[in-house]
């Protein structure tokens, strides 16, 4: 990709040839690889234990949402989006429902605004967590991973208190929320940000200064900045190379201009000060959380919709910061009541165009270890 | 914590040395008449093993823990890497003897006659090397090994142990200089 | 004749050696047997012991359902493994493919014949008895490399090279630290040391220390070597790359199912029993009891003896106590009966440990046992902290760290434990060379 | 049937010579340098036997204490470990140029 020089791995031809007669031989891990998370297929070219480069193969997740949109009303699409990152799904509703939104010029009123922050910055929470527990078990610390589980059970226990559902939520519509929040909802929230931040600690306490976790994680997967850039990559991977991006801040959405936090960012652009970022990133979320749950205003929880929307005829592009990067919906209407076209641009499946540079010279070791650091979902990079 | 041989004879000795004996000229024939490497290796290591208990029966436990260390446990243990580096699928399809294997069979059995030759010569129907009724003291023979190597006034072979020592890191460069592709 | 034979039985109780040094062969079978036994019944309880632990550090449960809290689970295994269709991959080479597994678990077992569970309980004691041990255990490597190439597969032969490569290279900085233990043994009257396993453990008794302490901290470091070395020895966590999961899926057994692979999970385990005993008798004053100089005596004796049958009535207690808090309900009605039955054996082996016949035969063993299970207990407890590292790091460590350490301890340690003849033969004659020098100067 | 029964030192040097001899004939014939090296580890495992057989005998006529022979099989497992090691190096850098294993294409400096 950076180097139009070398070919692509998918070209070679393997000849009977064994490790030592031959510079170059070719692995095929996954699409059933248990580090792959879920069904990536990356063709490695090595050189002994070095990786000189490598392929991804996508699309065995692939399902047409994209494609489907154009088969469904604004409405009806909704649900859809929930699939593409399952483990995010809130992140990509509010994404979804802001654009279409913004498409018909009406904006969900506060309350509605307020408890859609909290519900995104818990789902942001959870997803982090999901993503340092297998991360860590890539790496070897299998312990990691059943902490993290044990607390974001409380994020989706809330979840289910809130729209019945744990994983897919479905929690937003168009215009605001279907739900009120429940009783007890707020003490929920607060009982919860007291519960994780200490286990927050106690997952650093496990890694942070872990001797073999430094060095696993220093100096592997290293990724400038300016390469970040170059190749669209957003989220905590940019932030880690040092460039101080984040669409809440940036282009606030939701009512983000509202709460007061801080973006995190690394120098290093490695894979341990991206694990840094993501963690200081989830105290950030509690702080979010915290202010946004003492200030729940009281008032409708729904604007003003058609009960047959048909956006005029125009286009949008709306993203958000998603826990894993920039997800963004270009969305066009034809004036009807379905879209003429959704493009999402998911950041998994940009994030993951950087695998291939990030790898180059390092280990197989680390392959692995930079997919788990990428933080990829692969419902999300096939859609 | 001495047992003198006196009180405890070895028992079985023709049974265990036999037995021994046919496991290891089986296995040198295995390794010399298999056509995949990786067999011959396998089959080396037996008799090497089996070499190891007759060195035990030879009271010679010392030189019998060094052969499994360093013979089966290193020196195989390089070898059978070193095979599975390099490619043995299309070596074991080829012809497996050279053109002068006949020769080297002829010659092999000249070798074979001389020995023989040189047996029923020597002896005579008579006892070679008839041993005295002798007590070996096993217990203490690592000590009496170190004893040659490294003591000040017994060891004999300091010198050699250092001349050695040198050829092992002679052996080591040169062996790095060799399969390393790029120094 | 079968009076001769009693008394061919009975005439090694009142011996005080080893059965194979005694020559009497059916004891040695007996040890040989009991000790295999012991160690099938050893390898059960860890597997078990792992789950358990490893599922408590990871706020979990582990098996809960085959028997009361999961007490037959392993058994359950054994016979699912036994069970299983044994698959044999169709381009793998059969011979090998069958062979690799028994040169492992022979390997891992035949150690066994040399560790001392107490001064007479060792099947036999050899002069060359660690370096046996080492030896031995190193033959391993080759089941290992001949697994990994008879599959015919990428990841298994991925897996037995770097599993052996690791073996071999760690073997080097482990005989390091072996080697400045043995040092230690020759620091008595005659200065002759030894490498029989009971000779090494009656050295620490004769000078009064561990070897753990000896000449501190170089003991210390020696052993830290040790107990790294003997972690990568075994390939588990953190250095448990062959079987990195996330990377060559199972390693060098990846093509392996069943029975056969049932044999390398005992090999491995076993293994870890082995080079556990050898740091116990290294360092740890193998069979010794705590402070047998510091608190000797007859009652001190009694005291100490008691403890291996106080240990079992504690875990009888244990497992009484749970027993009253199972739920009172006609579904634990089985697994209550199976808990408190367990208890009941517990407290009837405790029982039978207060015999003072028994007592004075068992408590050695108990006390090596103790020490080898605070090691096992350390490789559950890395496995549940612990990343794994990266091959070349693993390799560093190996060669770049633990080697130079070790080299440097060997020489330290020698000049340490010959410091009155380097002194003597060393230090003072260049120190009054040097001052002839000077006085020849001015 | 006695001197079959009474294992001596014979006994370990006739085994020694047929051990030798598989190796010559494993040096003379084989193809495949790895065979062709562990033939060698054979002669030379044959030679120790030879060595630790007469260190016995030695021993019955001067006393336990003369194990010369013993000394010499350590030497010669060392000059073995140390010929492995550079003909095995070899054996790659030949294998890496001329992506054989065979003895008789090993002939460019024949004329």
């Amino acid at each position: 990709m950076t180097d139009p020089n070398t070919e692509s791995p998918l070209d070679l031809e393997t000849p009977d040839k064994t490790f030592l007669d031959s510079n170059e031989l070719v692995i095929n891990m996954g699409p059933q690889h248990p580090a792959t998370h879920g069904v990536l297929r990356v063709i490695l070219r090595l050189d002994g234990e070095k990786v000189l480069g490598l392929e991804c193969v996508i699309g065995y997740l692939h399902r047409g949402v994209e494609k489907i949109a154009e088969n469904r009303t604004y409405t009806m699409f909704n649900p859809y989006v929930d699939r593409m990152d399952y483990v995010a799904a809130i992140s990509n509703g509010l994404g979804y429902c802001e654009a279409v939104e913004k498409l018909l010029s009406v904006e969900a009123p506060p309350r509605a605004q307020y408890i859609r922050v909290i519900l995104t910055e818990l789902n942001r929470i959870a997803s982090h967590q999901l993503w340092l527990g297998t991360h860590a078990l890539d790496i070897g610390a299998i312990t990691p991973l059943f902490y993290t589980f044990r607390d974001r059970e409380e994020i989706l226990k809330i979840f289910e208190k809130y729209c019945g559902a744990r994983l897919t939520t479905h929690a937003f519509r168009i215009g605001g929320l279907q739900y009120e929040a429940y009783d007890g909802f707020e003490s929920d929230v607060k009982n919860f940000v007291s519960f994780v931040k200490p286990k927050i600690d106690e997952y650093e306490e496990l890694l942070t200064t872990n001797r073999i976790w430094l060095e696993r994680t220093k100096g592997v997967g290293v990724i400038s900045g300016k390469d970040c850039i170059a190749l669209g990559v957003t989220g905590p991977v940019l932030r880690a190379s040092g460039v101080k991006w984040d669409i809440r801040k940036a282009l606030p959405y939701a009512n983000y201009k509202n709460f007061d936090f801080e973006i995190p960012t690394g120098q290093n652009g490695d894979t341990y000060d991206r694990y840094i970022v993501r963690m200081i990133e989830m105290r950030q979320s509690l702080r979010i959380i915290e202010q946004a749950v003492g200030g729940i205003p009281e008032g409708p929880i729904m604007a003003k919709v058609p009960k047959v929307m048909k956006p005029p005829v125009g286009e949008i592009y709306h993203s958000i910061e998603a826990p894993k990067g920039e997800l963004g919906y270009f969305i066009v209407s034809d004036g009807s009541t379905q879209p003429y076209r959704v493009r999402v641009r998911p950041p998994s499946f940009v994030n993951l165009q950087a695998l291939d540079l990030m790898c180059r010279n390092q280990l197989v070791a680390d392959v692995i270890a930079v997919i788990g650091t990428l933080d990829i979902v692969l419902g999300e990079v096939d859609r | 914590m001495n047992p003198s041989v006196a009180t405890n004879p070895p028992v079985a000795t023709p049974f265990f040395f036999y037995g021994l004996a046919a496991v290891m000229v089986i296995g040198g024939i295995l390794v010399i008449t298999r056509k995949n490497a990786v067999h011959s290796a396998l089959a080396l290591i037996t008799t090497l093993l089996a070499q190891a208990a007759l060195y035990l029966m030879l009271y010679a436990p010392f030189v019998a823990g060094v052969q499994i260390i360093l013979y089966a446990g290193g020196i195989m243990v390089l070898f059978l890497f070193v095979i599975m580096l390099i490619s043995i699928e299309r070596a074991s399809k080829e012809r497996q003897f050279n053109k002068q294997c006949l020769v080297g069979i002829a010659a092999a059995a000249a070798l074979g006659g001389l020995l023989i030759a040189v047996f029923t010569t020597t002896s005579k129907g008579q006892m070679m090397f008839a041993e005295g009724p002798t007590s070996y003291v096993e217990s203490q023979n690592t000590q009496a090994v170190a004893g040659f190597l490294f003591d000040r006034s017994t060891g004999m072979y300091m010198f050699s142990f250092e001349i050695a020592s040198l050829l092992l890191l002679v052996a080591i460069i040169g062996a790095v200089v060799m399969a390393k592709k790029r120094i | 004749m079968i009076q001769k034979f009693i008394q061919y039985v009975q005439s090694y109780l009142d011996s005080n050696q080893t059965p194979g040094a005694a020559g009497n062969i059916f004891w040695a079978v007996v040890y040989v047997l009991l000790v295999f036994v012991g160690l099938s019944i050893a390898v059960i309880c860890m597997n078990w012991l792992e789950r358990k632990i490893l599922a408590h550090m990871q706020v979990r449960l582990g098996p809960m359902r085959v028997g009361p809290h999961g007490l037959l689970q392993p058994i359950a295994d054994a016979i699912k493994l036994l069970l299983k269709e044994d698959i044999i991959p169709a381009e793998a080479d059969k011979v090998v493919f069958w062979v690799a597994p028994f040169i492992v678990v022979l390997a891992a077992f035949t150690v066994f014949v040399v560790v001392p569970f107490g001064p007479t309980h060792a099947i036999t004691d050899m002069n060359i008895g660690i370096l046996f041990m080492l030896g031995v255990s190193s033959l391993a490597v080759l089941g290992i490399v001949t697994a990994g190439w008879a599959s015919n597969s990428h990841y298994p032969l991925i897996g037995a090279l770097r599993s052996s490569a690791q073996m071999v290279s760690y073997e080097v900085a482990m005989g390091l630290a072996v080697v400045s233990a043995i040092m230690m043994t020759s620091l008595n009257e005659s200065s002759t040391g030894t490498l029989s396993m009971i000779g090494i453990v009656q050295a620490q008794l004769a000078q009064h220390e561990w070897f753990l302490f000896k000449f501190f901290p170089l003991g210390i470091i020696a052993f830290g070597i040790f107990a790294i070395a003997m972690v990568a020895e075994t390939n588990r966590a953190p250095f448990d790359l062959p079987e990195a999961e996330s990377e060559l899926t199972a390693g060098f057994h990846t093509e392996y199912s069943g029975f056969r692979w049932s044999l390398f999970f005992l090999a491995e385990y076993s293994a870890m029993i082995a080079v556990s005993s050898i740091a116990v008798t290294l360092w740890l004053g193998g069979w010794l009891r705590p402070f047998p100089n510091a608190l000797s005596g007859p009652t001190w004796d009694l005291a100490f003896s008691l403890i291996p049958g106080l240990t079992f009535l504690f875990l009888a207690g244990m497992c009484f106590y749970s027993t009253v808090r199972m739920p009172k309900h006609p579904l634990f009605r089985i697994q209550t009966i199976g808990l408190g039955g367990f208890g009941i054996v517990l407290l009837l082996i405790g029982l039978v440990l207060f015999i003072p016949a028994v007592r004075v035969r068992v408590s050695d063993i108990f006390w090596f046992s103790a020490k080898v299970a605070g090691f096992m207990y350390l490789y559950i407890w890395y496995r549940g902290t612990f990343p794994r590292y990266r091959f070349d790091q693993l390799m560093k460590v190996g060669w770049k760290i633990l080697l130079p350490t070790g080299l440097a301890l060997l020489i330290v340690t020698a000049i340490w434990a010959m410091r009155s003849a380097v002194w003597a033969d060393v230090v003072v004659p260049i120190w009054l060379a040097f001052l002839d020098l000077l006085r020849r100067i001015f | 049937m006695d001197a079959m029964l009474h294992i001596s030192t014979l006994h370990y040097l006739v085994l020694g010579a047929a051990l030798f001899l598989l190796g010559v004939i494993g040096v003379l014939t084989r193809r495949n340098v790895v065979i062709v090296l562990m033939s060698i580890e054979l002669i030379l495992n044959a030679v120790n036997l030879n060595l630790v057989a007469f260190s016995r005998y030695w021993q019955s006529i001067h006393g336990p204490g003369a194990l010369h022979g013993q000394i010499f099989a350590i030497f010669v497992i060392t000059d073995a470990a140390a010929e492995a090691a550079v003909g095995l190096g070899i054996l790659i850098a030949f294998f890496r140029n001329k992506e054989t294993v065979n003895v008789d294409e090993v002939n460019l400096l024949k004329w």
